[in-house]
Formats: C-alpha cells, sequence, structure tokens
C-alpha cells in the first residue's frame, strides 16, 4: 500500500530517498556523541554552581578539527521545504571539505540534521540537542516563525551562532536590536524579513501593476506569526498605488474550506487575490482553480515556490504568482546555476528558496570563520556583522546591531539591475508548456522569462 | 361487620386528620408521585411513631418502594410534605437525609465490589470533609469491626461482598446502614430468602436495635414472620392507604384480605 | 434580491455540504447502535479513505481505481480493526475508545512520516460548476450531494429488506433479544464495521477531493460525527441525517453570515448545548419505537 | 487529644520508614532518591558517564530539561488520574485544565507584570474553575456523554483561542513568558522535580484517606455513596476541582521553564490528551503511582526513540524520525497485553515473587489488587460503569 513507488511519487521530486542514504552513511556519530557528552560531564559541575553551559563560544582559539553544522528543518525526508534545507546543508559541507582553503584546518565537516515538526517545542528540543549533545558549533535552519521565536531564548542561552533561512518574523530581529548583548548571535540570513516580504509585494504591484491589471485587490492572509508583518507592510504602502483594497481578511491558521472565505472575494468584486499564505496554501490554491474563481491569484504563496509543486497539485497552481527568492532557471549571481546544477546532479530535483539560503548561510559563515581563524562565536558574530558574501541568491549583507531589523538580510527593491547589497527576490509565474508546468519569472527584468498570464476564466 | 368499620374509621380518620409536623419521629402528608401520567402513590399520609417498630405492608407494585424513594430523597414527589423530626424535609437529597439520621437498606444490595466487608462498613462511616487526613491509618476499622460483630459478620471482616452467602449480604446492608449511625432505620425486604433460624437472629437484631432507642420501618409485601416484630402496621395497595393498625387489626381487616386474595397475610 | 440569492446559496451549499456531513456520520452512528461502542479511529478511517485515493491517483489508477480504493481498503481496515481488536473488548467499551483513539494516532502519525504535514490533492472527480439562478456551485459537491442520498437509500433499503439488515435492526434493538432469537451478533457487527468503513472511505474521497487531504483532517470528522449523532439520537439513521441537515445548515449560516473564521465552531456549540439541556438528543432512537 | 496526634503522628512516621515498606514502595522510594540524587551523580567521574548513558539525552544537560520535561507531564498524567482513574469519568480532554493554567498564567506574567510566582496562583485558581465548569455538567451527564464533553471542551478553547488569535495566539500558542529560575539546568530539573513530590504526596494522601475511598465508591456505584451519608455531587466536583487545580497548577508552573511554552501542541493537542490517558492506563488507572511511572515512561521514550541512529531499511525512515509514530505503536501493543495498566501486572508479578498476597489488611484502597480479580480494579469497574450506562441506554433491563 505505501511502498517505495508511490512515496517517490510525492516525495521523490525533492529526493526523500537520497536523503535517507546520506543519513546511513552519515550516522554512525553514536559513540562519537558519547565521547563528547563524557567531556561535557566534566562542566555539570560548574553547571551545578549554577553557570550556564556554554556553547563553543567558551571554546579556544583556531578551527578544530571537527566541525559540526547544526541543521533544524521540518520533516526533511518527506517536506520539500526541510528537504531543501537538508540537502543543501549536505552539500554546502561537501563543498567546504571538497575545498582546500575554506575551514581548510578542519578535518571533517560534517552536518547533523534534527526534524523540527514545525511544532515550537519539537525544534526548541531539537536545537538543544544538536547544541548541548552534539556540540554543534554554528547552528542553521528553521522554517517556521513560530518555531524560531521558541529558539530565541535557547540560542542565547547556548550563545552559539545560528542563521535563519526559512522563517521571516521580524520579531527575532527585533529582539536583536533590542537586546543585542543577549540576542546577538541570531542571524537572517534569508528570506527578508516579514517586513520586508509585504513591502516587497506592494513594490512589485507597483512596478508590474500595467501587466498585472489589478485594480483592485482581496488581501488574504492566513493568521500565522509570520504574516502578521506581511499585512502591516501591505496596509503601510499600498496606499501609495492606485490599488483599491476591495477586502482584507486575516483567515483562521487550519482553514480547510475556502469556498466561504472565497465567496467575500467574489462579492468584493476586487480583480485579484493578493495572497500571503505558507501552512494553508495547498487547499487554497486547489478550491481556487477548481472552483475556478472569478479573480486572479497571487502574492507570497509558499508552496508554489516548491519547483515540483505543479505535480504535486496536478496542475491546480496554474497562472499563480508568487514571490521567491529564486528559481532553477533565474541567473542572479554566479553561484545560483552552478548550485542548482550541483543540487539536482546530487538530489535528482531542484530545490525550494530554503535551499538556497541554507546554502548561502553555511558557505557565508565557513567564509567568515575561515578569515577570522576561529569558529568562537562571539568573534564570528562581529565577522558576520562586516561580511558581504556574494551567495546563490544575492549578496548577504545584514543590517546593523542598531537598525530595528538588527542581523536580518538586507532588502533592496530593484526592477532592471541586480543592487550591489542585499537581495531582490524573484516574481513568478506558473505557466504550463508542452503538459508540465514551469516556474517563469516576471520580474525583475535582468533575470525575468516570462508575461504575465491571466487565467482564462476570469 | 364491626372490624370492617373499625379499618374504616381508622383509615379515614387517618385521611381526615391532617398529619402534622410533631406527629411522629417521620410525618408524611399528603404524598403523591406520578411517572408520565401513571400515580405511583396517591395523597398517602402517615406517621411513624419514635422508637416504635412499623410494618410497612403492600402487594407487590403497590407503591412501597416509591414512598421509600420520596421519603428518603430519592425521588421528589410530585405534591406532598415529609417531616423528619419535625422539621420538612420534602425533597431533601439522600445522602442530607443520612446526615439527618434516616438510613436504609436496599432490597437489592448495593454493596461496594471492590472492597472487602470491613470497608463496605468503614465507608457509611466516614465524614463528609473533602479534604481530610482520616483513613490514612485506618482508624474507623476498629468501630466499623465492632459493627460488622454485631450484624453478625465478625468472621467475615475480610471477605468481599462476592464471597458472602445471601443472609451475608443482608447482614452487610445492615450493618453499612448502621455505620451512618441512624435514629430512624428503614429496612427494605429483611427476611426474603432467609432460612428459619436467619430469620430469627435478624429479628433479634433488629428489636434489639428498637431496645436501644432507634426507630425502625420494615418493608415487606406480606406480614408472615413480622407478627412477632412489629408494634404496629400500616398497609397500602394502588399507592394509596388501606389500613392501619396492630397486627391483629390489619390480619383480621377484609379489605387487607381481599387485596391480598384471600389470607395472603396468613 | 440580493438577500434571495444569499439565501438560495446558503441553502444549496448546505444542502451539499449537509450530505456529506450525513455521510460522515452515519457509519458512527451505526457502530454505536449495533456494537453499542463508540469508534474513536472514525476520524482517521475517513482520512484513510482520502489517502488511499490518493495513492491510488498517484499509482496511475485513475478515477475508478481512486473510487474504489477509497472504499475497500478503509473497509477492509474497518473489519480488520474490529475482528483484530475491538471484537475481544466488546465488553469494555472504555477499552475500545482508548484503543481506537490509539489507532487514529498510528493511522495520523503513519501518514506524517510518510507524507509529511502538508496537504495533497486528491485526482480530480469531477470538473466543472453548475449554477442555479446565478449562483454558481461546484460540480463535485452536486455529485456528492447525490451519492448520499444513493447510499442513504440502499442503506435504508437493506435495513429494511434483507435478512442481515433487519439483523443489524434488531441487534441495535436489543442485544440480549438478539441473541435469544439466535441472531449472531459477531457477525452482525464485523458487517457494521465494514459498512461503516466503506462509507467513511466514499466521505474521505469527497472531503478529500473537495479540499484536499491532511493527516489530521479526520479529527474535525470526528467531533463532527459526535455531534451529529448527539443531537440525532445515539443509533438513529434517519436522527442523523437530520442532524447532519441541522449541523450543516448552521454551519453554512455562521460562515457565510458572520464570520468564515467560526468553522468547526457550529457543530462544537450545538453538542454541549445538546448535552446539557436533552442529553437523549432532540429524536431520540428511532430503533427503540 | 494531643496524645491521640501524637501517636497518629508515630504511626504515620512508621509508615514512612522505607525498612518497613513492601518491595514496590521501596522501589518507588529508592526511584525517588535517584530522581534527587540525578544531578550530583552526573557530576561525578565515571558514574557520572554511566548516569548519563541511561538519561533521555546524550548530554547531562539535555538530560536534566527532558527528565524534567517528563515530570511535568507525569504531573498531568496525575491530574487525570485523580479524576478518571478514582471516580471513573474517563476525561478525554484533559489538556484543557493544562492549557487554562499555563495560558492564564502566561497572560498574567506577559500581559500584566505579576511576577510569574503570583501570576502561577492565578492559573490554578482559572484551571480550578474550569474544573467546576466540567464538574457540574457531570453531575447530569455521565459515562460516554461526558467523555464527550470533556472532548469537546478543548476543541472549543482551540476554537475561541484561534478565533481570538490576537489574544491567545492561535494555533501557534503565545510566546515563553518570563521563567521561574531563569534558564539553569538544575535550577529547573529541581523546580519539576520538587513540584511533582509535592503533587504526588498531595494526591497519595488524598487518595488514601477516606476522600480517595469515597471517590472509588463513586466510581463503584454512586447510589451506595448517597446511602452512606455522602454527597456523591460534591465529591464528584471536588475530584474535578482537585484534577484542574493540579493540572493547570502544572500547566502553568510548566510554562514558566525552558522545557515548556503555552501552546496548544504542548498543552491541549488532541495528541497529548490521548498521550494522558495512554500514561495513566498503562501505569495501571486509580493509583496515582501508576500515572506518575506511567507518565514518565511516555515522556520520555520518544525521547529514547529519539537518540536511536538506525535508519529502517526498506522504508527508509531513521527511528528518530518515526518517534511518535513507532511511541504510539508500541502503546497499542502494551494496551493489547495489559489492558490493567503495566503497573498492576508488575505488583502482581512482584508479589508473585517474594510470596507475598498483598495483604488484604491494607490500610487503604492503595490499589494493590491483583488484575486476576476481575471486575475489582479500577479499569474493570470504569467499564462496568460505562456498560451499565450502555445497558440503560439500549434497553437492559431498567428495574
Amino acid at each position: 500500500m505505501v511502498n517505495d513507488g508511490s512515496t517517490s511519487g510525492a516525495g521523490g521530486a525533492n529526493g526523500s530517498k537520497e536523503i535517507g542514504d546520506e543519513y546511513n552513511g552519515n550516522k554512525s556519530k553514536l559513540n562519537r556523541r558519547r565521547f563528547i557528552q563524557a567531556a561535557g560531564v566534566g562542566a555539570a559541575a560548574t553547571g551545578l554552581a549554577g553557570c550556564l553551559g556554554g556553547g563553543p563560544g567558551g571554546s579556544s582559539e583556531g578551527i578544530p578539527s571537527e566541525v559540526t553544522l547544526g541543521v533544524l528543518a521540518p520533516a526533511p525526508e518527506n517536506n520539500p521545504i526541510g528537504a531543501a534545507i537538508a540537502n543543501s546543508a549536505e552539500l554546502a559541507a561537501q563543498k567546504i571539505n571538497n575545498s582546500g582553503d575554506v575551514l581548510g584546518d578542519a578535518d571533517n565537516v560534517s552536518v547533523s540534521i534534527k526534524n523540527t515538526e514545525e511544532s515550537p517545542s519539537t525544534g526548541r528540543q531539537r536545537y538543544r540537542e544538536l547544541t548541548l549533545d552534539e556540540g554543534a558549533h554554528m547552528t542553521t535552519g528553521v522554517f517556521t516563525s513560530e518555531v524560531l521565536l521558541q529558539l530565541m531564548d535557547p540560542i542565547a542561552q547556548q550563545k552559539t551562532v545560528h542563521m535563519t533561512t526559512g522563517a521571516a518574523s521580524p520579531k527575532a530581529s527585533n529582539q536583536v536590536n533590542e537586546n543585542y548583548d543577549k540576542y546577538k548571535y541570531h542571524f537572517r540570513s534569508g528570506p527578508i524579513n516579514g517586513y520586508h516580504l509585504g513591502q516587497n509585494m506592494v513594490d512589485f504591484l507597483e512596478a508590474k501593476g500595467d501587466d498585472l491589471g489589478w485594480e483592485s485587490v482581496a488581501i488574504l492572509v492566513e493568521n500565522y506569526e509570520w504574516t502578521n508583518p506581511v499585512q502591516q507592510a501591505i496596509e503601510d504602502h499600498i496606499g501609495d498605488l492606485d490599488v483599491e483594497v476591495a477586502m482584507e481578511e486575516r483567515y483562521a491558521s487550519g482553514t480547510q474550506n475556502f469556498g466561504p472565505i472565497y465567496d467575500s472575494v467574489e462579492d468584493s468584486g476586487a480583480d485579484a487575490a493578493f495572497v500571503a499564505m505558507a501552512h494553508t496554501g495547498t487547499p487554497a490554491i486547489v478550491q481556487w482553480a477548481q472552483d475556478q474563481r472569478p479573480f486572479e491569484f497571487g502574492g507570497i504563496h509558499v508552496l508554489s515556490q516548491l519547483p515540483a509543486y505543479y505535480g504535486m497539485t496536478n496542475g491546480a497552481c496554474r497562472f499563480t504568482v508568487t514571490q521567491n527568492t529564486a528559481t532553477p532557471q533565474s541567473d542572479l549571481t554566479d553561484k545560483t546555476l552552478p548550485y542548482v546544477e550541483d543540487y539536482n546532479s546530487a538530489y535528482d530535483s531542484f530545490p525550494v528558496y530554503t535551499g538556497y539560503i541554507t546554502y548561502d548561510a553555511i558557505m557565508q559563515w565557513a567564509n567568515v570563520a575561515t578569515e577570522l581563524g576561529t569558529v568562537n562565536s562571539d568573534e564570528v558574530v562581529t565577522g558576520l556583522e562586516e561580511s558581504s558574501f556574494t551567495g546563490t541568491a544575492g549578496s548577504l549583507d545584514y543590517y546593523g546591531k542598531d537598525h530595528e531589523f538588527a542581523h536580518d538580510i538586507k532588502y533592496n527593491f530593484s526592477t532592471d539591475s541586480s543592487p550591489e547589497e542585499g537581495v531582490n527576490p524573484v516574481f513568478q509565474q506558473w505557466q504550463e508548456t508542452d503538459g508540465s508546468g514551469t516556474q517563469e519569472v516576471l520580474h525583475p527584468s535582468y533575470v525575468s522569462s516570462a508575461d504575465y498570464q491571466a487565467p482564462p476564466w476570469v | 361487620m364491626s372490624a370492617d368499620t373499625t379499618a374504616e374509621e381508622a383509615a379515614t380518620a387517618t385521611v381526615d386528620d391532617e398529619i402534622s409536623p410533631d406527629d411522629g419521629i417521620l410525618a408524611v402528608d399528603g404524598l403523591r408521585k406520578e411517572f408520565g401520567g401513571l400515580v405511583a402513590v396517591d395523597d398517602l399520609s402517615f406517621a411513624v411513631q419514635e422508637q416504635e417498630i412499623l410494618g410497612f405492608i403492600g402487594p407487590n407494585g403497590a407503591g412501597k418502594s416509591t414512598t421509600f424513594n420520596c421519603v428518603t430523597g430519592t425521588y421528589p414527589p410530585t405534591a406532598g410534605t415529609v417531616w423528619y423530626k419535625g422539621e420538612e424535609v420534602t425533597g431533601t437529597p439522600p445522602h442530607e437525609m443520612v446526615k439527618r439520621g434516616m438510613a436504609r437498606t436496599f432490597q437489592s444490595f448495593a454493596p461496594l465490589e471492590d472492597r472487602s466487608v470491613l470497608k463496605n462498613v468503614a465507608l457509611s462511616m466516614m465524614n463528609d470533609n473533602l479534604v481530610t487526613m482520616d483513613g490514612l491509618l485506618g482508624e474507623f476499622h476498629e468501630e466499623a469491626r465492632a459493627i460488622c460483630e454485631r450484624v453478625g459478620l465478625g468472621d467475615r471482616l475480610h471477605q468481599t461482598p462476592a464471597e458472602l452467602p445471601h443472609a451475608g449480604m443482608l447482614r452487610l446492608e445492615l450493618g453499612r446502614a448502621l455505620g451512618t449511625d441512624p435514629d430512624l432505620l428503614l429496612v427494605d425486604e429483611p427476611f426474603a430468602g432467609l432460612s428459619g433460624p436467619e430469620v430469627e437472629s435478624v429479628s433479634d437484631l433488629l428489636l434489639e436495635l428498637r431496645d436501644e432507642g432507634m426507630t425502625l420501618v420494615v418493608v415487606d409485601h406480606n406480614m408472615r414472620g413480622l407478627l412477632q416484630l412489629i408494634d404496629r402496621a400500616i398497609v397500602i395497595n394502588f399507592g394509596s392507604l388501606l389500613a392501619e393498625g396492630s397486627p391483629d387489626e390489619i390480619t383480621n381487616n377484609p379489605e387487607v384480605q381481599e387485596a391480598y386474595l384471600g389470607g395472603g397475610l396468613e | 434580491m440580493a438577500t434571495l440569492s444569499v439565501a438560495l446559496t446558503i441553502i444549496v451549499q448546505a444542502a451539499m455540504i449537509s450530505a456529506l456531513y450525513a455521510l460522515i456520520a452515519i457509519g458512527f452512528t451505526l457502530i454505536f447502535g449495533v456494537g453499542g461502542v463508540l469508534n474513536l479511529a472514525h476520524g482517521a478511517t475517513i482520512t484513510m479513505g482520502a489517502f488511499s485515493a490518493y495513492y491510488a491517483g498517484q499509482l496511475g489508477l485513475g478515477i475508478p481505481g481512486a473510487i474504489l480504493a477509497s472504499v475497500a481498503i478503509p473497509a477492509l481496515f474497518a473489519g480488520l480493526l474490529y475482528l483484530g481488536m475491538v471484537k475481544r473488548l466488546e465488553e469494555e467499551p472504555i477499552m475500545v475508545m482508548i484503543t481506537t483513539l490509539v489507532v487514529s494516532v498510528v493511522i495520523e502519525q503513519a501518514i506524517v512520516v510518510f507524507e509529511g504535514t502538508t496537504n495533497r490533492s486528491l485526482p480530480q472527480l469531477i470538473e466543472g460548476q453548475f449554477s442555479i439562478a446565478g449562483a454558481t456551485f461546484q460540480n463535485l459537491l452536486g455529485v456528492m450531494f447525490v451519492v448520499s442520498w444513493i447510499i442513504i437509500g440502499l442503506l435504508f433499503l437493506f435495513v429494511n429488506y434483507t435478512k442481515t439488515g433487519k439483523g443489524i435492526l434488531a441487534v441495535s434493538m436489543s442485544h440480549k433479544g438478539a441473541s435469544l432469537v439466535g441472531i449472531k451478533s459477531s457477525r452482525i457487527n464485523l458487517i457494521t464495521w465494514i459498512i461503516a468503513g466503506a462509507f467513511a472511505g466514499i466521505a474521505g474521497l469527497f472531503l478529500g477531493s473537495w479540499l484536499t487531504a491532511s493527516f489530521a483532517m479526520g479529527q474535525a470528522q470526528l467531533v463532527l460525527s459526535f455531534s451529529i449523532v448527539v443531537v440525532g439520537g445515539i443509533g438513529s439513521i434517519r436522527g442523523s441525517v437530520i442532524g447532519a441537515y441541522l449541523i450543516g445548515f448552521l454551519e453554512i449560516a455562521t460562515t457565510n453570515l458572520v464570520s468564515s473564521s467560526l468553522q468547526g465552531l457550529a457543530p462544537l456549540v450545538v453538542l454541549v448545548v445538546v448535552l446539557l439541556v436533552k442529553p437523549e438528543g432532540l429524536f431520540g432512537r428511532e430503533f427503540a419505537e | 487529644m494531643t496524645d491521640n496526634s501524637k501517636s497518629r503522628l508515630r504511626l504515620l512516621l512508621g509508615q514512612l520508614n522505607p525498612l518497613g515498606l513492601p518491595l514496590r514502595q521501596k522501589i518507588g522510594v529508592f526511584g525517588l532518591a535517584f530522581l534527587i540524587a540525578l544531578p550530583l551523580l552526573v557530576s561525578l567521574p565515571v558514574v557520572g558517564q554511566f548516569v548519563v548513558m541511561i538519561l533521555p539525552a546524550s548530554s547531562w544537560e539535555l538530560g536534566l530539561y527532558n527528565v524534567a520535561a517528563a515530570l511535568f507531564f507525569a504531573m498531568f498524567a496525575m491530574s487525570w488520574d485523580a479524576v478518571s482513574g478514582y471516580t471513573g469519568e474517563i476525561s478525554f480532554g484533559h489538556g484543557l485544565f493544562f492549557a487554562v493554567g499555563g495560558y492564564t498564567s502566561a497572560m498574567l506574567n506577559m500581559g500584566h507584570g505579576l511576577s510569574p510566582w503570583v501570576s502561577v496562583l492565578g492559573g490554578v485558581l482559572l484551571a480550578a474553575v474550569a474544573g467546576v465548569m466540567i464538574g457540574v455538567p457531570a453531575l447530569r451527564v455521565e459515562g460516554p456523554y461526558l467523555s464527550l464533553v470533556t472532548l469537546v471542551a478543548p476543541l472549543i478553547l482551540l476554537q475561541l483561542f484561534i478565533f481570538m488569535s490576537d489574544i491567545f495566539g492561535g494555533e501557534q500558542g503565545l510566546s515563553n513568558p518570563e521563567n521561574l529560575v531563569g534558564l539553569g539546568f538544575v535550577s529547573n530539573y529541581f523546580l519539576a522535580l520538587g513540584l511533582f513530590v509535592a503533587v504526588f504526596a498531595l494526591l497519595w494522601a488524598l487518595t488514601r484517606s477516606n476522600t480517595g475511598s469515597i471517590l472509588t465508591a463513586i466510581r463503584e456505584d454512586e447510589d451506595a455513596v448517597s446511602a452512606a451519608g455522602l454527597s456523591k455531587a460534591k465529591f464528584k466536583i471536588f475530584a474535578f476541582v482537585l484534577s484542574g487545580a493540579i493540572g493547570g497548577l502544572a500547566g502553568a508552573v510548566y510554562v514558566h521553564t525552558p522545557v515548556g511554552s503555552p501552546t496548544p501542541s504542548e498543552l491541549m493537542s488532541v495528541i497529548v490528551n490521548v498521550e494522558v490517558i495512554i500514561a495513566a492506563v498503562l501505569g495501571g488507572m486509580g493509583t496515582i503511582v501508576g500515572a506518575a511511572v506511567g507518565g514518565l515512561f511516555v515522556a520520555m521514550l520518544p525521547d529514547y526513540l529519539n537518540l536511536v541512529e538506525f535508519t529502517v531499511p526498506v522504508i527508509g525512515k531513521s527511528i528518530s524520525e518515526m518517534s511518535f509514530f513507532l511511541f504510539a505503536i508500541v502503546t497499542l501493543f502494551l494496551l493489547n497485553i495489559f489492558p490493567g495498566g503495566v503497573l498492576r501486572w508488575g505488583i502482581a508479578l512482584g508479589r508473585r515473587a517474594t510470596g507475598r498476597d498483598g495483604g488484604k489488611e491494607g490500610m487503604a484502597a492503595d490499589g494493590g489488587q491483583s488484575p486476576e480479580d476481575t471486575g475489582t480494579n479500577p479499569v474493570a469497574q470504569t467499564m462496568e460503569r460505562y456498560q451499565e450506562y450502555y445497558d440503560n441506554m439500549f434497553g437492559g433491563d431498567d428495574e
């Protein structure tokens, strides 16, 4: 019933089997972990004295011979978003191990992947396993904002650099800004934070409004932490445009039936649903397409960013527009396509946005550590703050500690030229060519591949 | 003929004379209980004197159990008033009645199967306190043991109710009722299924209790076996009072005889 | 005019959704009525129906394959669940509740492990829309409405006009009585579980193809079944259908007229009110009449 | 009077003398002593390494955190057992109380700036009120219908949380409130352990006192309780209030530690509600000890599974990835083998091994019956109770 064939039907596109194999090859770790913890026992006495266990912050100079990268991913064995995080981390570690320069003093760079199950409590638990049990030198990943926010205190407790590569809530960066010494170990390598996501949506609408022809929109955002700032930014900026907001709804988390919501959109007469959806995206898009609702659909639809999404929804995502960090064809920097190729040859699938970002984050961290000659978190924090690193998704530069979005990646909107600093996300539309779907880029112009197509039933 | 009129007089006298709160330790006036459209008890009035043993008699389905249930608070009566020790107690819930000193035994025995005879009796001796350290050390057990011995279960303290013979169950019922330290004890069908010597020993126990100051109401569907025990009897039929008087008066009452299809009482 | 069309939309939508609700609840009430046990794996059986169709689609078996899988696999599962675990616990309803609850956790977690928590879209059973007086509705929901009533009708015929069906009725009226007249209640129970499983599977197929499928989709359906059964009265097929329509209409009316974020609240509120005010249900037990 | 209370005290203390205890209680005392000494043990050389090996984590820090989290879960399970195991009214939604306690305390702390020490009391109070709100309907509806009410209550609360997610944070919950004793591994461990011991002692004493005897009598036969002059309503509501308050206390303190946070998935999800029942049923209903042991087991088993680095060949999934799934399967398996609870089975086994029969002259209903006495253990009684209810419902003999 649940055989390999059917599993790979859904998961094969993102290479779940390969990850499984990776795990097999990599996990004779039990003994090593026991060894580390035996060393840690000595610290228990200090722990008893009330001192909290520190991460690598306390450890000595130099690059250790064994570097561990801790990765937190949601269900990496079957969630494409988690799989991209896990795969890209493995890929980055491989790349580092193969190169003589980056972390050249380390004999081996290994990756430990933990499943957050998108649950704050599990995420916290797994984070502690990475830092306390396995002594990770840095951690990365985290898709859900709720998980990230529950991690801020443990990160402060462990004093280990954490580079977020999926969660967008600016609450994290606000915490860094407000209590820098405590929370400075947190960086967001991407995506741009929630407020910027919303701003990005409005910027796109402004730039491409003529092509889209959306004179009135119904703002639909799912009620999760990450959409709060998105919605805020849309409200702050959409007034500057010549676009009418016909309706605005923050619908319940876990919504399964979009019938009533779409009825109201129709009643409002909006040209398009302007959305921010991640967790509830599939039922929303399938019901929109099946019902042939008479309005267009675009904004941030996280699942539409998956290269395999067309197959997963039997084409229901056709004609939807979404923001994305990068697509497999978008030649954002000279590192983008080589990474996509490496990824594809290793995992027989294409990465999701979290993959580009995770790869970039690890490479940036490794480069900074190599430059500094240490993995000491305090020093790496300073190094990252000063670093400007060209990754696969753009240039990784972070806002300073006095910025309200401290340690978030910089956002720079541009229609026609790649920004010097920071990233400029793409907007894509699912279009069909020869019976299969492709993510055609509409914006920015220097990577765009197609023009917008309105759904025929509208 | 004359007996007939006496009974009639007795009956009408009771109906006419309003029962007042102080007519006895237990006084019931105009009790009525309907289930749906069915009248189970119809305008029944009677009083129980202190320290008497009253027989409460009627054929099966006459409304004895319903009357009992209304008096002890199991059902709220449809109409009528119940006084106990001069206070109105109509509709007071069962556990309150027990606390006021009215205990009963069940015809369908309802012991707690999960614990020993001793602990069954001990339960009825417990206070109504929510939080208590009592019982942690088993201090009730001495008194409970005494009651068990009294009702003739001294050698079966640690058996479970399931292990008891029929008579033992009855004794346990009595023990549980006595554990609440009642002033009035309602005993439901005490002699059903008992052998001659057992009837005698239970009767002795009940007489002994009366001598110590307890009031007893014994419910049964006939008077056989009760004659030696009771001081007075009330007979009901179809939910209303049929006759009231001494055992002799009752046995000679033609209406009663008729109700029992000739001689059922003998 | 506007009010009229809103009312029409609500009525048609509610009628179609209630038909699905009836399908969801009947299996649950049958098991409750006949076996006297609450099958808390009912929601998970619905989920199983949806995922059976999903897998059939992934294997390229097409629509007929998906339909067949969504009926056969849950029916088989329910039969095995009865024979393997429930049968020997029949005298212990509380253990049946706990065991079936754990079974449902196992099923949900299996889906989480193999498919993850994201929704899956099923093969589309039927495309297109139809309209009544200017309001448009999905063909799928229309088909769902028709199929639901055909199934209810067949069940009615089965229960009243076949020997086995009469046996089900007899057992649900009185367990003791049925055994006195020589009806083997374990066979009747098994048949009931299989029928309930098949119904749940069909419900899962429609639900999944309408709203997409996810591992936790059955939880709300279990609560819904509970509510409908409590409203309609234990073990009553007719009561379940009426209960389903009552709750369906209430839900559509609240989500359409008040707020769409109230989805799922209507059955809960109805349930609690009925339980507290009229615990025997609004319609009592059909079988007892 | 004083003499009497002195001798009582001596008797009580005599009972606490570990040497005079039955074997099973000796094991319990030893286990408790081990838990108390745990933070010290892990800091010893050699011994420490061995002790960390048996912890549900591979470092002592996380080990202590995980055990602390398990202690909180054991408190949840004990609070369930106090009402469901003793009165026989199965609660399928005990998370309601944990959530009311946890959310109230978190919101008082974060929204109104109350010290967590004070806000916890607020949580307990409101959870007790929730206990009344479930307890009063419990007088009207019983058996499966009450289970239904309890099943639905947290779902309604969750709907409310989702509907008013500005206040309650919706499905994802609230952020972490202030911690009671900071982030320390040892301090939080002792906070959890101290509360665990206190809750255990309270419930143990209460259930072994007359109160426990009355509650089990309610489970067995409510009429018998009334006939004994005891108000079943009062005791039933008391059981719900007590259970609610203790569940609320555990939930409230839990969110003020680094191991817990006020989210539905941790406090009131279907899974939490099921896990609590599983813990108590596996450990043995109506014993408190069973819920405590079962709670620790249920909470730590996934942690242990998580440590196993093994990938199942055919399906290509790692054990740690499937830990909860495997837990559910193990539970199903155990439920089928030991329907009366593993602890009970263990006690019976222990008695047979030590050649004792447990003594019918036991001090109080200490839940020491062996599973062979069918119909007299809490599970069987509860079943009987439900069966009676069904019989009434399905036209069994009415009189």
